[in-house]
């Protein structure tokens, strides 16, 4: 490690130590070490952020109510999670690449992913939604933590190519038990690789507490991996840009990865098929409604003055459009073929499959000629 | 006799183990205050303590390790893998050590542990929750392998499983946990029907249908609809796949003739081969025409909306059948096919 | 034409495809400096760099993980496993993400990965160093599988697999690395035979006798002594193992009337019980006798002392062919033995 | 954690630091924290462990020679590691329960294996050589990592029967890579089991030196997992015995996992089948022999007036004895039954099996009855 990685170690992952630029009231906290990284962010910036953040709590809500029509099978809420989604994404190049797992909407809306891309695999019609390769964003993950370790991977092969740009992993406080998640650390702290660890402590892992995955703050695991890990209020916008912006710089920079624990809270259901009332009671969630992350940004553009008037509507409209188009889509998602069933099982022709294929098409052309049974 | 779902005779079965031995011990992910995601353990923490059913942090080997380390010392840890595409972090521990520490330790350290898996498809769930893994185990030598189909045998096999002194994996066919059957609780396990014996559900005398699991149920109704068409099908719940009860399936295709295995896994390496080449090997004169696999393709789990493209229904078990009738089916001039 | 070894053999394919393809990069255990425990990387990491012969930390699961990434952004990873029995750590990113990957993107992301595995036993190793893997991927949609068996198939067959866009597990009989053979190091892809087609070694009329990797050479000697007993056995060298050359065998089956097929894994579930059922399916009314399985016993690999008690060696195989004759054998009079 | 394992883990996984007693010249260095662990040991105790040291050198010695003569297929030698398995293994009580990996041939001998038991493995007549319950030892595990969390398994199991017994898993500094591991952090320190991870950094997996597995201290992996961790000198065979005796007795009290860092070297090949010369200069080892683990000991018992010929030739007779017992031995292992090939793959009765076993009876009787082809 460099000697400011060192630094970083000792001082980024001291226990406790929570980055925090914006507070629960919306009030602005000087940060000596994190201000420099988001010093070009103005109002206007400010209401970007604002305005992606209520954008992708709609879309979220929308897909949620799809799912309770029958419209999709399933759906993870990012609900109490925008913040650290937007504020990450927000601070990747268009040429990062992202291994996220299965809640991680707003990052790949940011990654320019459509509504029809979005609901696709929910509604059980594909496999994935989109090319990998457009949007810079691969196959979302559900295998819990298996994504960090591809992350890895591609970022070594950045190094090895001397391609500048940084691969994202995100992955949940629950992943952090599993051994792949492990191997990504030690792998990437060997090869220096530059990749950013974006791990959102969310508080669960279904209906399992964050404490019985580790007693001790997550952000700490980096250190005897070799990397610095950090803690940030991950309900804080502005915070979570900060520090993704300078964990993705100094990997940029050939410093190699870093450990993000973002520190936020699912607000909703582990997924629509999950009753968390089993598990958690309302006093829980009263605590983190306090820390709603579009609230405080809400306060702090009105504080410094913003036509809040116009933030408002700006923020709904676009709201409105992404939920019209989200409701759209759902009606233009055609059901697959059903010989597609066989696409892309391999690259190159398999004479097995090819055997299959054949014989599962004559089987549906029985049916044509006598009729359905 | 008590109705109930095929998930509460397991949870019943989980209850009265743990009740009547100490050292059975339940561990998994979200198994304890949720009770599990399909609810097999309800109720079972708050009954029996933490430390009796255990919430894991979130990693099949360090469940799957730990139980052997408790096996160890006399536990008999029953182990939960929250869905079948979930079980594959954890198969260095069942393939290296669960399946070879008795061999290994030349019989002095026991595995008696269960690894429940909610196995295979129709629910129409996302990738990774619809898998059909049994080949992986079957062809792991020190494992044993059993698939309950109905209520009165999950809460029997489960008992027997745990009270086996060998490791099994238990497999539960997740699309039939809320299925009703009558189950009498105080079943005594001495006289009940040994896991390792398959169970003829349905007798008949043209073909001898074989499965397991939630395909029990489809193999069923196939036996009505051939009925109607004059075909005499007989249904074997193959119950244990590894062993498999030979003499069982052996005496039905005596009288039939002919074979027809169905099953949701792929055709490649499936059970299905094993039991097609065994009983082709122990029957071949009296095989009036080769044994017929009817199976899912051999593809990656396909999306939801193509999940009835993939998985063998009653239809397609019927096409098995006059395959092995020798009527006109999908096979019919395949031999003409490349490869 | 050059003598080599095999492993010598595997090791110019390696060095040929490195100099060929700058996306083609090895990854492994002790493959660098050391040049692997076999010797099989031996030379390149010296001749290409550190970056494209990489000595990775001790993690399978970290090894396949990372070549996904890297195959995500167009590397051709070539993978070491030191040994068959440490596979199983990185099973899960084998099955879940290297074989189902390019399915899951819908053809976007490619999979061009090798996955070297030493395998098979007969070399009086230690335990996890002797076993025969081969079933759990042939059985997993989305892999190739191939073993080669000579210097010239492995040369040609190694470059083939890094060409292939599709995951291919390529399994090197370890205990025949030292054997050699003529090899044509100009060989050029284009015309060579591909991975997927199976080798008649030896011609014959009477049994059709299929295997692969080690055990090609044992059955070659088989058909030699069998031959002076005036049995004529067809060799067939099975090369691909997923998906199998079916045509190749069917052809020779249809000539024979009778099937052995020999491997060292253990039968149940094993690739002999594909190929018989597959065979029986195609050619029933062509098979004299039903097809024989000479495999390695159901159990866990034994001690060194007990391999040859274990492993099909040139006596039991002429005992499966006797069996496949009709002629006394090991298996007469077994169907009064129980189950 | 408790107050006391975090000022714990503060205090020794300051990074650098290395507890030694003896320094490799022999000299006694006191140290406050770690003095009051080893308080018992006079000249005796201290004659013992050197007495072990050299027997089990020896025994390595003779393994090895048996190897090269063909009476073994193989051996991994623990040359070097003689303070770190003898000083570890003399801190268990008989109760205490090992998990140890292919190297630790000096902890089996001090838990009562005979040379029979230690050789027939490594001879290829059987599968494990002792019954684990006898001697408190599990049969040790080739699969990298694994056992880790086989030891906590069992020190759950301990935790939840009030038994006051510690599990203590050996693995190397390779092994730290390994997904298991890791997970077996994890869960020690979700579940406060009583373990204690005993990794013998002996500098190579083979042919990888361990700064591929970590750029940092390995004692410093446990901090991020809630367990303290501590870094030993592994050729002091006093200071490896009181870091144990501490870890231990703290497991012991309730106060959970820990994990000690040994750091020692691989003085012979990684096995039999190893050549070192491929990857290793002599150089590398020559610092290493400096700091040989019975020359420092041999010095101090020197210095503090112990009868050093006494104490020599109580050594060198004890290992005569072990070598004899050991030559002797192999003599004694008789090849294995054909038939027993069949036996303890299930513990109960299995038709596949049985049907299998029968077969092959019926095989190896033809050629009794025809005789050999
Ligand atoms: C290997 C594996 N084991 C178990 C599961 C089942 N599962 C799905 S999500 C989940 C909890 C994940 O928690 P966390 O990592 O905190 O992510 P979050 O859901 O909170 O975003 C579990 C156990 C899985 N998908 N993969
Ligand atoms: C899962 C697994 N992968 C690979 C191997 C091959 N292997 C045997 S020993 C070894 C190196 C182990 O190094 P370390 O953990 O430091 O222990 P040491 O040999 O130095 O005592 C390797 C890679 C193995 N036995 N198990
Ligand atoms: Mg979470
Ligand atoms: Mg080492």
């Amino acid at each position: 490690m460099t000697p400011s990685d060192r630094e970083a170690t000792g001082l980024l992952t001291r226990p406790g130590d929570l980055v925090q630029l914006l507070d629960p009231a919306g009030t602005r906290h000087a940060n000596p070490d994190f201000d420099p990284w988001v010093a070009d962010v103005d109002t206007d910036a400010l209401a970007d952020l604002h305005r992606d953040m209520v954008v992708v709590r709609r879309l979220d809500t929308e897909a949620t109510a799809l799912q309770r029509q029958g419209e999709l099978g399933l759906w993870p809420p990012l609900a109490g999670q925008e913040a650290a989604q937007i504020g990450s994404a927000r601070a990747l190049d268009d040429e990062d690449f992202v291994f996220s797992s299965y809640r991680e909407h707003a990052v790949a809306w940011l990654r320019g992913v459509q509504p029809v891309e979005l609901l696709s695999v929910w509604r059980g019609t594909a496999s994935s939604g989109w090319n990998p390769y457009e949007k810079r964003m691969a196959v979302p993950q559900i295998i819990i933590g298996a994504q960090s370790l591809h992350a890895v991977g591609w970022a070594m092969g950045a190094k090895w190519q001397g391609d500048e740009h940084v691969a994202i992993s995100y992955f949940g406080d629950g992943a952090t038990s599993e051994g792949d998640v492990n191997e990504a650390f030690v792998f990437a702290s060997s090869f220096d690789a530059p990749v950013v660890f974006f791990c959102q402590n969310n508080g669960w892992a279904i209906s399992e507490p964050v404490g019985l995955q580790s007693k001790q703050p997550l952000a700490r695991r980096a250190d005897g991996f070799g990397m610095p890990g950090i803690r940030v209020d991950g309900n804080d916008v502005l915070a979570v840009l900060a520090v993704t912006r300078w964990a993705l710089d100094r990997a940029r920079r050939g410093e190699g990865p870093a450990f993000i624990e973002a520190v936020t809270y699912r607000m909703g259901p582990h997924t629509t098929a999950d009753d968390p009332k089993r598990y958690r009671t309302d006093d829980d969630l009263a605590a983190w409604r306090e820390r709603d992350p579009i609230a405080r940004l809400h306060a702090l553009l009105a504080a410094s003055g913003a036509d809040m008037a116009a933030v408002d509507a700006d923020a709904k409209a676009a709201a409105d459009r992404a939920a019209a188009d989200l409701r759209a889509a759902i009606t233009n998602i055609p059901d697959p073929e059903p010989m597609s069933v066989f696409d892309h099982v391999y690259a190159e022709p398999n004479s097995h499959l090819e055997r299959q294929r054949t014989r599962y098409a004559r089987y549906l052309a029985m049916f044509d000629e006598e009729g359905a049974r | 006799m008590t109705a109930l779902t095929l998930g509460k005779a397991i949870n019943e079965g989980l209850r009265r183990s743990l009740a009547d031995d100490d050292t059975v011990v339940l561990m998994g992910e979200d198994i304890g205050t949720l009770g599990g995601v399909f609810r097999i353990t309800d109720g079972l923490k708050a009954e029996f303590g933490a430390e009796r059913v255990v919430d894991t942090p979130l990693s099949e080997a360090g469940i799957l390790g730990t139980a052997v380390g408790l096996a160890y010392r006399g536990f008999r840890p029953v182990v939960e893998i929250q869905f079948d595409g979930f079980v594959y972090p954890g198969f260095d521990q069942i393939v290296a050590q669960v399946a070879k520490l008795h061999y290994r330790s030349r019989g002095n350290v026991k595995m008696p542990m269960v690894i429940r898996i909610p196995f295979g498809g129709g629910i129409g769930a996302a990738e990774h929750h619809s898998e059909s893994p049994e080949a992986y185990f079957t062809h792991t030598a020190g494992l044993r392998v059993v698939a309950c189909s109905n209520p009165a045998d999950a809460y029997v096999m489960i008992r027997q499983a745990i009270a086996s002194d060998d490791p099994v994996v238990f497999l539960e066919p997740k699309r039939r946990y809320h299925v009703k059957g009558e189950v009498d609780l105080d079943a005594n396990l001495a006289d009940a029907r040994p896991m390792g014996v398959a169970t003829v559900v349905a007798s008949g005398r043209d073909v001898t249908l074989v499965t397991y699991g939630a395909l029990v149920q489809t193999a069923r109704d196939a036996a009505t609809a051939a009925a109607e068409e004059g075909v005499s099908i007989e249904v074997v719940d193959l119950r244990s796949l590894a062993p498999v009860d030979y003499s069982t399936i052996e005496a039905s295709v005596r009288r039939t003739g002919r074979l027809v295995v169905a099953h949701e896994a792929g055709e490649q390496g499936g059970v299905g081969a094993e039991i097609a080449a065994s009983m082709t090997e122990r029957c071949f004169e009296y095989l009036e025409a080769a044994p017929v696999r009817v199976t899912g393709h051999d593809i990656p789990y396909p999306p939801a909306k193509l999940e009835q493209h993939h998985l063998p229904d009653l239809d397609r078990i019927l096409d098995g059948v006059d395959r092995a009738m020798g009527r006109p089916n999908s096979l019919s001039d395949m031999s003409g096919v490349e490869a």
